[in-house]
């Protein structure tokens, strides 16, 4: 690969340290704190940032990487737009001696070499958290539960994971029926359409199990104007952990939201700072991520960012 | 042949002029703005990162010029990564088998569209519409999963370089270059090409004339599916996974690229060499984009735009004057 | 008695929805015979035309061609089986060149390729029989409507076909591209070919023609011998009554003119526009008809179209009513009350998806803004107004123009531009396409048009129509007026065609 | 072909360009009927009006209002792919205004915020309007420049995040009821309303027609071709941006990132499926807002019935390709014909979109 050829060797330690970054876009309010939390650590640590924006197109994202390359930067990170499909820019990047870091959803690549981290969440485990949650809720209950799922984007990754976290958790125990799922795009138009199509044509749901905070959110009013009570006569599970949930929870009309930290700043410049120094870094970093109930959110929501 | 027969040929291909002017002015705008900008190299990533969409483009230009507009072609290409993916992975079928096949689809596909718009008189919108639909639906089917591809042969594909020089050309972009020669020569020297130009002029001259017109009509979908597998089989070498979320939105960015490239929507009137100075163009600002480092995500969007704007904003108002 | 047909019909049945455009007809076409189909604006000869070569699949009846029934699937097909045909309407590629017009389809090719060096070349031979000068590599578009359909012509008559169909043909040519026409067409009819042609200029029948075969109203009025029938009977066969005023056809007594006097409506001084016409100077008097005559693309479309702001013009001065006037737009014609009737019906003229009562009232409206819509009653009694005035068929004022027959659709033109009543009315071949008796009746109306003091600029390819109206005749030759000359009653055709000829008047 | 023509009124009905989207949308409904039985049910609750109907006209209300736009634009012979975006920098404009003002609940503020909102779209309209008209730029990629920047300026504007507002009368325009119907619904009839009359009742639909089935002859007859298509993009705009109002203040949030996403396509959909070529020309407003129904209907029938969202996508494919079919009368008539020969006849006199003079 001429194009990086002895890409960082010729930097001088002293020189400011110059990532790249490659976002996924701007999809949503989660994927927008993602990025500017790793803008503003990228100034506080003092290193030079270079941010590029793929617009949820892997094309993209792989040109960027071609381009970071060719300006030969000094470590590469990106968040992954989907696992597979990114052996040849990485072994790029690799010829050209050029360390990759990935933030918040790995590569399902073979080759261990290509990349030096992976920092971020665990989509299938944010599923699981949420389907123990609703095992632990239900434990008394002996009837049948019935569940309706709003899920992400068709075939996006957290979309998959969370609904296969999921139902793993469920799976163990007959009671606990999916009765109706269908896709909310992640929005909360989306959400509140199909959630009121929902009441329409389910007789009996007990419990909403939404992919993220939004369509939960957009769920909430569909069901209010049902004239029912979210969070009593209808249980609600989410994902992500904003500020928007977190409000709607002290009002109890979430019942247990599972966090998906976005801000991952500071841990992806620490860890950009180890691996150019040479130390030896986990392949694995996860973001500490917590799961909240009404009363634990009611407290966290002061000191909310996001 | 005399003088003013060589003006009026001039004349017609001055919007080309325009367009490729422009194009190595961005280029040196860039070159002068961004370190490492002015190489070989980024050059030839404009086609080894676009070769894809070069491909679609061509066949978008066929249709197009007959009036028509096919929208099914990004679905196509991601059906043809998925297919690939699928069955090579999940299934080991050689490469071999699967290329061809998945090439015979997309072509069958587009055929079929072709005929339903003709026989039936339904607006090529919907119908390719409606295989966007099918195309991407199908993929889900398949799996809603991301397939990623381990295969040797397709990862030689995917990983040879030819070397120039000092620099690289991927096989994919050199395929890309050969579909756009083998194209133009059709477009300009077949009969084929002739009747695609009469059919946009008037489709109702064209049948009174005596024209083929339902066999161009389905041939220049064939053609055009032929090309978004074939786009998608290259994008499979590039992205070395199948995957049904790939190439949204293709089909916007190959129509942009055609008539960027001059080409009219209302048929008849356009050139290939257009179209592929329409994805440099779309590439170039691509490029632009990502050394530019420092942009937001929504000024991303913003830049793109604008640059777009300048650009056929520039193109017109040059071209109208020349006339 | 003699060999048997070559193309036969027999109780061919044609319906639209609403209309019955054939009902029965029996046609029959000879080899080594030139065939009129003769009949009224909407009598049904194009769509037999287009039932002859599997444009439309009949309702009814057989087509047998060379002594066997045949189905024609369509004009591809029709070409396989010898059939050539020019339609009524331009019908080529506006975008393509002369020459690929002339052979696409059948482009000469070279290791399978198009050569287009030789198909330029053969072009430009055919072209040049025709005694055209065209660029054949130039598109088609950048050409009048006559150019057009010379090439059309040109493109028919080269394939080497059995039957040669020619659909009005001659509507908007003059004299010379006639003869030369009939030239060709005699060369190939003694070769054997069986040519069907349609006109409306009786003269050229006449001269042409060995048998005809007359429809009126979609039904079969007989087939004659030319020499069995004269001009008048024809006629009379065609219209299913003794039309009254008959003399007014084929060169008729002038009327009497008393060239008016006073102050000129429009004053054209050294108008001019490059590549189009040079400069010219023309005083048009309310109550004047000025006739342009010139050959075909001499530049009398270009000079009328500057009149009218459709062209701009880069030279001269205009002046409306003694003020000098520039017109950026048709619209600002419009607005000093000028109105022009374009040539080509087709692309320049009507809108096909729209009604016959839209396109009739649409000048009207654009004139008052969209804000003042035509009242529905006011607009229908325009429509029927003109539909009885002009015998516009169907008289439905609902009917969709694009499937009017072609004479209809001119009419309807006319009526669009007539109900404006300007104080200019520019007519470019007015009559083209349109019937022996409704020519008379739009002949008559102009002459009152112009009586009650309307200035009229009438542009006709057929000389005699011209003389017949105009006080005064400009006379163009290479896009230049050469002269203008007084129609007193010396006037003869001969010397108009002389001053074209010579470029001066002697 | 024109139905004036003496034919019984039962023809003239089947022959009208409304009859076959309405047959579809009706066929649709009963479809959902077998499914969940009380579909059509409509009850009262709490003052409102509430049904599975209901909702289908609820969200089909901003799909309604920017069809309306596309089809006066489609029939200039134009398309208008920025609709989306303006969706999304009207809902961003009004909810960012409303957010920071001092008391988001009084109804100055939501009507500067409209004001602010509408304001804008005219001015984008606006730049359409002279792109497409004066520079004589392509529409379609005349429109393609704000598709791409408006994504992004909505983005700016809501900072990428999402905006929640609280504002009763906001709330009103989307998510509101008034006469225990949805305010949105009684919106945008009102819209579809004036727009019937302000092209019906005036010159302007006759005009409009005529530039998009031949624009050199329009400007012969002396018609402001470019005037009536600038005004065209920016009335679309306006109904892009009403649409954007009524999506954001149904869910009384704003997001940048979605709102009207891909809604271009829908909108075209729906104008084509109402019975408008593409190619300009005659429009159908009241087709239109059929299509536009069948749409929404569609979406609602794959939430109602459950189809799993992996096959939803072909589901529609199909559902879209039998529509076009049924509406096509070469396929009806094929349908109904024994043999070729009625088969071509009725090929060659129903005008396809391309050839505009079959007679003659
Ligand atoms: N596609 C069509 N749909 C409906 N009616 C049609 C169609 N084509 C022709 N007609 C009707 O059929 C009749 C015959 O039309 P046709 O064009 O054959 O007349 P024509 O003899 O060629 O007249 P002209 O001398 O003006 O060309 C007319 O009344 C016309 O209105
Ligand atoms: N629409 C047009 N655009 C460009 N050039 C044209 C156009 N129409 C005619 N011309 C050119 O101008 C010349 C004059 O054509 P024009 O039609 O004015 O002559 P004309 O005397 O009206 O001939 P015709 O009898 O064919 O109308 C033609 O030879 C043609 O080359
Ligand atoms: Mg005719
Ligand atoms: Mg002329």
């Amino acid at each position: 690969g001429s194009g990086g050829g002895s890409g960082s060797a010729d930097k001088g330690s002293g020189h400011k340290l110059v990532v790249g970054f490659s976002q996924v876009g701007a999809e949503s309010g989660w994927r927008t704190a993602n990025t500017k939390s790793i803008q503003e650590s990228a100034k506080k640590a003092g290193v030079e940032l270079k941010f590029s924006d793929a617009q949820q197109k892997q094309e993209n994202q792989i040109k960027a990487i071609r381009s970071f390359i060719q300006q030969k930067v000094d470590v590469i990170a990106f968040s992954p737009v989907v696992e597979s499909g990114w052996d040849t820019v990485l072994k790029e990047a690799k010829d050209a001696h050029i360390p990759v870091i990935l933030t918040d959803r790995a590569v399902d690549s073979k080759d261990e070499s290509l990349y030096v981290s992976f920092l971020g969440s665990d989509f299938v485990e944010e599923g699981k958290k949420a389907g123990d949650w609703l095992v632990k809720e239900y434990a008394a209950t002996s009837g049948d539960v019935n569940i309706v799922q709003l899920e992400g984007t068709t075939g996006s990754a957290p979309a998959n994971d969370r609904k296969s976290g999921f139902a793993d958790a469920v799976k163990g125990e007959p009671k606990f029926k999916v009765v109706a799922s269908q896709t909310g795009d992640f929005t909360r138009a989306k959400g509140k359409e199909v959630m009121q199509a929902f009441l329409k044509s389910q007789p009996k749901i007990d419990v909403l199990y939404a992919h993220n905070d939004d369509m939960a959110l957009g769920a909430i009013q569909a069901i209010e104007e049902a004239g029912k009570k979210p969070g009593t006569d209808i249980k609600i599970v989410s994902v992500d952990g904003v500020k928007d949930a977190f409000t709607a929870m002290s009002q109890g009309k979430i019942n247990y939201d599972v966090e998906c930290n976005p801000l991952l700043g500071d841990q992806l410049m620490e860890l950009v700072k180890k691996v150019k120094a040479g130390e030896s870094v986990p392949r694995r970093i996860k973001t500490e991520e917590g799961t909240f109930t009404p009363e634990q959110a009611a407290a966290a929501l002061p000191n909310r960012q996001y | 042949m005399n003088a003013h027969a060589l003006l009026t040929r001039l004349r017609g291909q001055i919007p080309l002029l325009v367009t490729a002017v422009l194009l190595v002015s961005m280029f040196s705008v860039g070159s002068v703005q961004y370190e490492g900008f002015f190489s070989g190299q980024v050059v030839l990533n404009l086609l080894i990162d676009n070769a894809f969409l070069l491909v679609v483009a061509v066949g978008m230009t066929f249709v197009v010029l007959t009036g028509g507009i096919d929208l099914s072609v990004g679905a196509v290409v991601a059906l043809s990564t998925m297919v690939s993916a699928w069955l090579v992975e999940q299934h080991g079928w050689p490469p071999l088998l699967v290329i061809p096949l998945v090439l015979l689809m997309g072509t069958a596909g587009g055929w079929l569209m072709g005929w339903i718009i003709h026989v039936f008189e339904i607006q090529p919108f919907i119908v390719t519409l409606a295989g966007m639909f099918l195309a991407r639906g199908l993929c889900y089917t398949i799996s809603v999963e991301s397939i990623s591809i381990t295969d040797p042969q397709y990862t030689a594909m995917a990983q040879t370089r030819i070397p120039l020089g000092s620099l690289f050309v991927s096989p994919s972009a050199l395929i890309a270059l050969l579909v756009v020669a083998v194209a133009f020569v059709v477009l300009h020297y077949t009969r084929l090409g002739r009747n695609v130009y009469a059919l946009g002029g008037s489709e109702q001259s064209a049948l009174l004339m005596g024209l083929p017109v339902q066999r161009t009509k389905t041939t220049v979908y064939a053609i055009s599916g032929f090309c978004s597998a074939l786009g998608g089989v290259l994008l499979t070498f590039y992205m070395l996974s199948g995957y049904g979320l790939h190439a949204v939105g293709l089909e916007l960015d190959a129509i942009a690229a055609v008539v960027i490239g001059g080409t009219l929507l209302t048929g008849g009137s356009g050139y290939l060499l257009g179209t592929l100075l329409g994805v440099l163009v779309l590439g170039l600002i691509q490029t632009v984009i990502s050394f530019q480092g420092t942009l937001s995500s929504w000024w991303t969007r913003i830049v793109i735009g604008a640059l777009l704007f300048v650009f056929i904003v520039l193109q017109r108002l040059i071209t109208a004057r020349r006339r | 008695m003699r060999q048997q047909p070559v193309l036969e019909v027999r109780g061919i049945r044609k319906e639209f929805p609403g209309v019955v455009a054939l009902d029965g007809v029996d046609f029959r076409l000879f080899p080594g015979e030139v065939h009129a189909l003769m009949g009224e604006n909407g009598a049904g000869k194009s769509t037999l035309i287009k039932v002859l070569t599997g444009v439309y699949q009949s309702d009814g009846g057989e087509v047998v061609l060379a002594g066997e029934r045949v189905r024609i699937a369509g004009p591809l097909q029709a070409q396989q089986a010898g059939i050539s045909t020019v339609y009524q309407e331009v019908n080529l590629c506006p975008n393509l060149s002369v020459a690929e017009n002339i052979f696409i389809g059948r482009e000469p090719r070279r290791f399978g390729l198009v050569d287009w060096a030789a198909m330029r070349r053969r072009a430009a031979e055919l072209v040049r029989e025709l005694d055209l000068d065209v660029d054949v590599s130039a598109p088609l578009n950048s050409y009048s409507i006559a150019v057009q359909q010379l090439v059309a012509i040109v493109r028919a008559v080269d394939v080497s076909a059995k039957v040669l169909i020619l659909d009005e043909p001659t509507s908007s040519l003059d004299r010379d591209e006639v003869r030369q026409l009939f030239a060709v067409m005699r060369r190939l009819r003694d070769q054997g070919v069986a040519i069907l042609f349609v006109s409306h200029f009786l003269d050229q029948i006449y001269e042409i023609c060995d048998r005809m075969t007359v429809l009126r109203n979609g039904r079969l009025e007989g087939e004659y011998l030319t020499s069995e029938l004269n001009q008048v009977e024809l006629v009379s066969r065609m219209i299913g009554a003794e039309l009254a005023g008959l003399h007014q056809l084929g060169g008729g007594k002038r009327r009497e003119r008393t060239a008016p006097t006073g102050k000129a409506f429009l004053q054209a001084d050294r108008l001019t526009r490059r590549g189009a016409v040079e400069p010219y100077d023309l005083d048009i008097r309310p109550g004047e008809v000025i006739g342009l005559a010139g050959l075909l693309g001499s530049g009398r479309t270009e000079a009328a179209r500057l009149l009218f702001g459709a062209d701009q013009s880069d030279g001269g001065t205009l002046r409306i009513e003694g003020a000098v006037t520039a017109l950026r737009s048709p619209r600002d014609a419009i607005a000093h009350g000028i109105a022009f009737c374009s040539e080509n019906r087709k692309t320049e003229g009507l809108v096909g998806e729209l009604t016959v009562r839209e396109n009739i009232v649409l000048a009207l409206q654009a004139s008052r803004g969209w804000m003042r819509p035509l009242p529905r009653a006011a607009q229908d009694a325009y429509a029927l107004r003109w539909i009885r005035a002009l015998d516009i068929r169907p008289n439905n004022p609902e009917a969709l123009v694009r499937n009017l027959s072609g004479g209809n659709q001119q009419k309807v033109l006319l009526a669009r531009w007539l109900i404006t009543d300007p104080k200019l009315l520019i007519l470019d071949e007015p009559t083209r396409g349109i019937d022996v008796g409704a020519k008379a009746e739009i002949q008559k109306l102009v002459a009152n048009l112009a009586e009650d003091g309307m200035a009229v600029l009438f542009i006709s390819a057929e000389l005699e129509e011209v003389l017949r109206l105009s006080h005064r005749i400009g006379v163009l030759r290479d896009h230049r007026m050469v002269a203008q000359l007084d129609n007193d009653g010396e006037l003869t055709p001969e010397r108009v065609m002389a001053t074209i000829a010579s470029g001066a008047d002697q | 072909m024109s139905t004036a023509t003496a034919t019984s009124p039962v023809r003239a009905v089947t022959r009208s360009r409304l009859f076959w989207p309405a047959v579809v949308l009706v066929v649709l409904l009963l479809a959902n009927l077998a499914f969940t039985p009380d579909f059509f049910a409509l009850h009262l609750r709490g003052g409102h009006l509430y049904g599975s109907l209901i909702d289908i006209l609820h969200f089909g209300a901003p799909l309604i209002l920017v069809s309306l736009g596309m089809t006066l634009v489609i029939a200039t012979g134009g398309i208008d792919l920025s609709v989306g975006s303006t969706v999304a920098i009207s809902g961003a404009l009004a909810c960012l205004h409303i957010s920071e003002s001092t008391d988001p609940g009084s109804l100055a503020t939501v009507l500067t915020a409209l004001g602010i909102a509408l304001g804008t779209a005219l001015v984008l309209g606006a730049v359409n309007g002279l792109l497409v008209a004066k520079a004589g730029v392509q529409p379609i990629i005349a429109t393609l420049i704000l598709m791409v920047a408006g994504r992004g300026v909505a983005q700016l504007i809501t900072d990428g995040q999402i905006i929640t507002v609280t504002s009763d009368p906001y709330k009103m325009i989307g998510g509101g009821y008034w006469l225990t119907m949805p305010f949105a619904i009684l919106l945008s009839a009102l819209v579809v309303l004036a727009t019937v009359l302000l092209t019906r009742s005036t010159a302007l639909g006759l005009l409009l027609e005529s530039v998009g089935g031949n624009p050199v002859a329009s400007r012969l007859v002396g018609i402001r071709a470019m005037r009536l298509v600038a005004l065209v993009y920016v009335f679309s705009a306006l109904c892009a941006a009403l649409a954007g109002l009524m999506v954001s203040s149904n869910v009384s949030a704003a997001d940048g990132n979605n709102a009207g996403l891909w809604i271009e396509l829908d909108a075209i959909l729906a104008v084509v499926l109402g019975g408008t070529s593409l190619n300009g020309g005659r429009f159908s407003i009241g087709g239109t807002v059929l299509g536009a129904l069948i749409i929404q209907t569609l979406s609602t029938t794959v939430y109602t019935i459950g189809i799993p969202p992996e096959t939803t996508l072909v589901f529609k494919a199909f559902v879209v390709i039998v529509v076009c079919l049924i509406q096509s009368p070469v396929f009806r008539a094929k349908f109904a014909a024994r043999g070729a020969r009625t088969r071509r006849t009725t090929r060659s006199h129903t005008a396809a979109p391309t050839n505009r003079e079959v007679g003659a």
